[in-house]
């Protein structure tokens, strides 16, 4: 007889074999965490950002240590979609977890263009659609910041892939749940959130910037306050599911993401701090559904709104 | 993506002493580190178990005694991790992953070898040197320090047999101004084989100009605020010198040859 | 010969001896924090906000620990504008510190109201309209969300007071430019940001939110990048001056909000750690001041836009 | 606002034990805080000199000793802060504020007093007694505990003379059963003219209504998480018995009359 499994969720159609993903960015494309634990306990890898064209990604400092988190100006350096697939793929599909390309446009017709080329690619099982990115010049993040952009590039994904859609949200907004309600409108089967805060920090010696692009994204324990209060607050908002990040870095984080109405979990910057994060996550959600008597952790989902 | 599946987890602290006024060793019983750990390669350790700081604190490896199954790090104390380590006492439960990036290259010739070390760069080399030695190579290390403050090693680096020359600008060294100065002295002295520098960006890109004009080989140890440290965040770059995309210092290097990397880049 | 004070700055018409402030809510009415040192060396005393009739707060659990943060949701416990001019302004006058007194309406009358009531007290410098506070239910933020809804309340204190006006902003919003233009046209002297960010957490044993209010205002160094973020913001979208503040707690904190563009800068939460932080800053600023060789702060302000 | 400025700085640690499983005792050399305090306030420790975790823990006073300038307080490792703070070594600078809070009222009728304790709250009885004793007081003091391992103070307290039953439920003290049962019955058995009970939320609430019936005025500790300790934010309330407003516990309290406090409150 199987064991159970308290852990395995399904999100948009795709059965993860627990509620735990990587968050896009912070895991490259998963080489370097295969080392250090068996992929096969991620709900779904979730790949770094990906581009039509290469990337080389922002010069100068891209990396700010702040109170309790971590301001970052990648500049979304990746191979381009091209290379992914022929370089990052082939590893990936051998991987048991599901994959999801996390894909970032300049224009519509980007997002588009990168939408259809992913359809048809062996091994993907969904996009993830980042309309939040704060380090890139246009596109990214104008895309989440206002209702009817989200909701356009939503569509116009939709039209172009057969893929579930995940909709990536940027928290540097009012309204969040106008947002989530919008993509959910357009078409999205799940909504994940919340992508970094907008941040900053000068060189007093200096006096400059540190970041040349002035501005950056914030990550880290230091914002979990307010991603859980966003997934909170979509959860309410829209009947998709929910992936829910932003400083989380214990079970007892994930436990209230969960309980918050997350369906499954992003890990990032904790992951780079802790290489075994995810796997102590994992051991620690695992017996906590059992203390809390529940067979499967999603009968956890949403608890707090009760 | 780094050679060997790195160590990730708990060392424990066998001796944590000031060396120099601001300078500490720090040795850890790590066998899995020890045993796996090349010259040039380095550890990242964290510097509290709370959430602030939150980043490791990368460091070269100092020393590295396989018999003994330790490793030692030298470090300057020049911020709050930096700080918190240094307060790290005896039997104290460290949280580090390691060895970490690509160490020197050593299988090129280098009969005559050159280290140039500028202030807590000097820490990479006792390894390499041990190394060299043992394969009957002749070291010359010339190293710069700010002030009589900031020596650290060199009765050690002289015990096995490197011959140290020191510069400083307060006249505190063999040498009365700066460690490139000493370098561009030494090399219309002396040919040498192989060169490997570690220390400030400024001092890193002198000695590679000087280094490249005489015709020496030249790998350089680089560093860069880390998040990671495994290439995961693609965080600390450094230009290569083709002009178009970066080195990911943590995993391509810390070590590179010199010529691979633009050194006009400013952080 | 008076020896100069490279601290001495001005703001809104008055003069202040250093530009460190108290943040609204985070020092009482100044009285705890006279015990440890001297007033004057404050720019100015904010005082905890204040409404039209006594408020007794939030019930239950009011304050969450979180990674290099606080989240608090006292629910402006504060005696009423009434108790407030009767019981605390004749301390408050006593002290060698303008008072900014910081109002919090219901409705847009009892903005009116205070505004009115306060207007020739006596004692009272300026005053502080706080159309950001996360803690209460009708009101507070909800003016704070929208430029219509902020200019109109700006419009209507400016029409009932005389005292120099400042607007403090609330971060959670999209676009913070666009309310500080908005209050700035309707009439507001200066301006205040951040207030807290909404953020929550949950008891994972319970499975409920911890505050009964579900969200509360997160501040604390946590903040600090987001809230140097909007300053260097609002610095540039505005030509009134900036009172800056989140998660300042050192004078290096202090100096980079300076050099964001603040003319002043208010300290909340490290008080509460540390109530010697305000003199601690203030021998920092003056020491960074000497060495960046300039004759006062003010030659600072804004030169990371540079 | 509290009644005297309290000191705001450095202590140094003279002692940190433990003195039972999960309990140690740490006393700090600050003739400040020695000087001035009073059995039942408490003081405001910072277990981190970085951002997290950010806010000072509170502890009552369990030692004060005016002679030696030292002060200890009794705590209990329950999370993060304790357990850095159980990390605290001989001569490390911990930053605390103290005196903070009123302490307990003393100048009652209080010829037989009588101690009610749960768990960590035998904490601030030791320097209460020693003034009421050096009154010429009597003392009982019933202290419940869970199990063996949660037992401090007992012989200090016997030692200095006072009546000491203790009760749990796992059958280790004199008492089987819940303290506030042993209290029921010793109320039944004995007059008593003041009462003091420090304790968990629950433990309070039954005590105070067994007291009140027994017409036995009654001094209780309260407890709240607290962000400054001073009267700054008002965060730290207990609903007053008037149903109208609440008390501030770092100010008005910690102690306060039992029949002052709403114990129908939940955090
Ligand atoms: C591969 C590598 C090897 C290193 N080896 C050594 C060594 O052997 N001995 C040694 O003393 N130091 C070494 N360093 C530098 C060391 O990591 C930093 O001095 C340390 O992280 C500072 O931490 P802190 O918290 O004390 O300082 P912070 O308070 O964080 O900062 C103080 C100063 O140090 C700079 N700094 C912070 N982090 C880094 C970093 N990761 N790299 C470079 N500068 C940084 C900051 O910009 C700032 O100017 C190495 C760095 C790298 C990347
Ligand atoms: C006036 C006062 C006097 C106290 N005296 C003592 C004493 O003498 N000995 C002793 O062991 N403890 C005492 N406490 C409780 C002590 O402050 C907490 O146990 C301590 O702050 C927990 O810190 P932590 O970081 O280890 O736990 P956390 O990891 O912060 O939390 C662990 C648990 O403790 C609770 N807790 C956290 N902070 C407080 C707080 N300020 N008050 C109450 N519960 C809290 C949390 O809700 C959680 O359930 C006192 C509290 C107050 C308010
Ligand atoms: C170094 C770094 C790179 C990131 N790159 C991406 C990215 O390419 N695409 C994306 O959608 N989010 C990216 N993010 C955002 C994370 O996926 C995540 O939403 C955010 O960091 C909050 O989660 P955390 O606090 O657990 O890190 C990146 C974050 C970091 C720190
Ligand atoms: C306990 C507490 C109470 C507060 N009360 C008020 C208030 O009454 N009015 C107001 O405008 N802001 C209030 N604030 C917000 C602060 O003034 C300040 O804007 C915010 O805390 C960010 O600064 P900090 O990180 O330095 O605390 C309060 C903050 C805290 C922590
Ligand atoms: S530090 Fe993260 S990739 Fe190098
Ligand atoms: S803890 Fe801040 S008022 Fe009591």
């Amino acid at each position: 007889m199987e064991k159970i499994n308290p852990l395995a969720t399904s999100l948009a159609g795709l059965s993860l074999s627990s509620p735990l993903v990587t968050a896009s960015g912070t895991c490259g494309y998963a080489r370097e965490l295969s080392q250090f634990f068996d992929l096969g306990m991620l709900g779904a890898i979730v790949v770094k950002g990906i581009t039509l064209a290469p990337r080389t990604g922002n010069p100068g400092t891209r990396l700010i240590e702040t109170p309790a988190g971590l301001i970052n100006s990648i500049g979304l350096e990746n191979p381009g979609v091209e290379k992914f697939i022929s370089g990052e793929m082939p590893f990936l599909r051998q991987q048991h977890a599901p994959v999801i390309v996390n894909i970032s446009g300049n224009t519509e017709e980007e997002y588009a263009a990168l939408a259809a080329r992913l359809d048809k690619v062996a091994g993907v099982s969904a996009l993830e659609v980042n309309i939040s990115c704060p380090n890139v010049k246009t596109g990214g993040m104008a895309f989440g910041a206002c209702t009817i952009a989200a909701s356009r590039v939503t569509t116009l994904v939709r039209q172009h892939s057969q893929l579930p859609l995940i909709v990536k949200l940027s928290p540097n907004v009012t309204d969040i749940a106008a947002i989530a309600r919008a993509v959910e409108d357009a078409g999205a089967d799940a909504i994940s959130l919340i992508n970094t805060l907008l941040g900053m920090a000068i060189d007093i010696e200096t006096r400059r910037p540190i970041l040349r692009g002035t501005f950056g994204g914030l990550s880290g324990p230091a914002i979990k306050p307010v991603a859980l209060r966003m997934v909170y607050q979509v959860f309410r908002a829209v009947k998709i599911p929910v992936i829910g990040m932003g400083g989380i870095s214990t079970w007892q984080d994930a436990a209230e993401f969960i309980l918050a109405g997350a369906t499954a979990v992003g890990i990032g910057t904790a992951s780079m701090v802790n290489p075994l994060a995810i796997p102590t996550i994992h051991q620690g959600l695992q017996a906590y559904a059992t203390r809390q008597g529940v067979r499967n952790i999603a009968e956890l989902r949403g608890m707090a709104h009760q | 993506m780094v050679e060997h599946r790195p160590y990730c987890g708990i060392a424990e602290a066998v001796e944590n002493v000031k060396v120099a006024p601001k300078i500490w060793r720090l040795t850890l019983y790590t066998p899995e580190i020890a045993t796996a750990a090349k010259p040039g390669q380095f550890v990242n350790i964290r510097a509290s178990s709370q959430h602030d700081p939150l980043l490791r604190r990368p460091f070269s490896l100092n020393r590295i005694d396989r018999a003994k199954g330790t490793i030692s790090v030298l470090y300057r104390v020049v911020g709050r991790g930096t700080e918190l380590i240094s307060l790290f006492r005896l039997g104290e439960k460290v949280d580090l992953i390691g060895p970490l990036g690509k160490g020197f290259a050593t299988s090129h010739p280098r009969q005559n070898s050159l280290f140039v070390a500028g202030g807590m760069g000097i820490a990479p080399f006792f390894p390499l040197a041990e190394i060299l030695l043992a394969d009957k190579a002749t070291i010359t290390c010339l190293y710069g320090v700010r002030c009589a403050d900031d020596l650290a090693e060199v009765s050690h680096l002289e015990t096995i047999g490197v011959k140290v020359v020191t510069a400083s600008e307060d006249g505190c060294g063999h040498y009365h101004g700066q460690v490139t100065d000493l370098l561009a002295a030494t090399l219309r002295q002396e040919d040498f084989s192989l060169g490997f520098a570690c220390g400030p960006h400024a001092m890193l890109s002198a000695t590679k100009d000087l280094c490249l004009a005489a015709k020496l080989p030249l790998q350089v140890s680089l560093e860069s605020i880390m998040a990671c440290g495994l290439g995961l965040c693609l965080g600390c770059t450094c230009p290569k010198s083709n002009g178009e995309d970066y080195w990911h210092i943590c995993t391509d290097g810390p070590v590179l040859w010199a010529e691979e990397v633009d050194f006009a880049w400013k952080r």
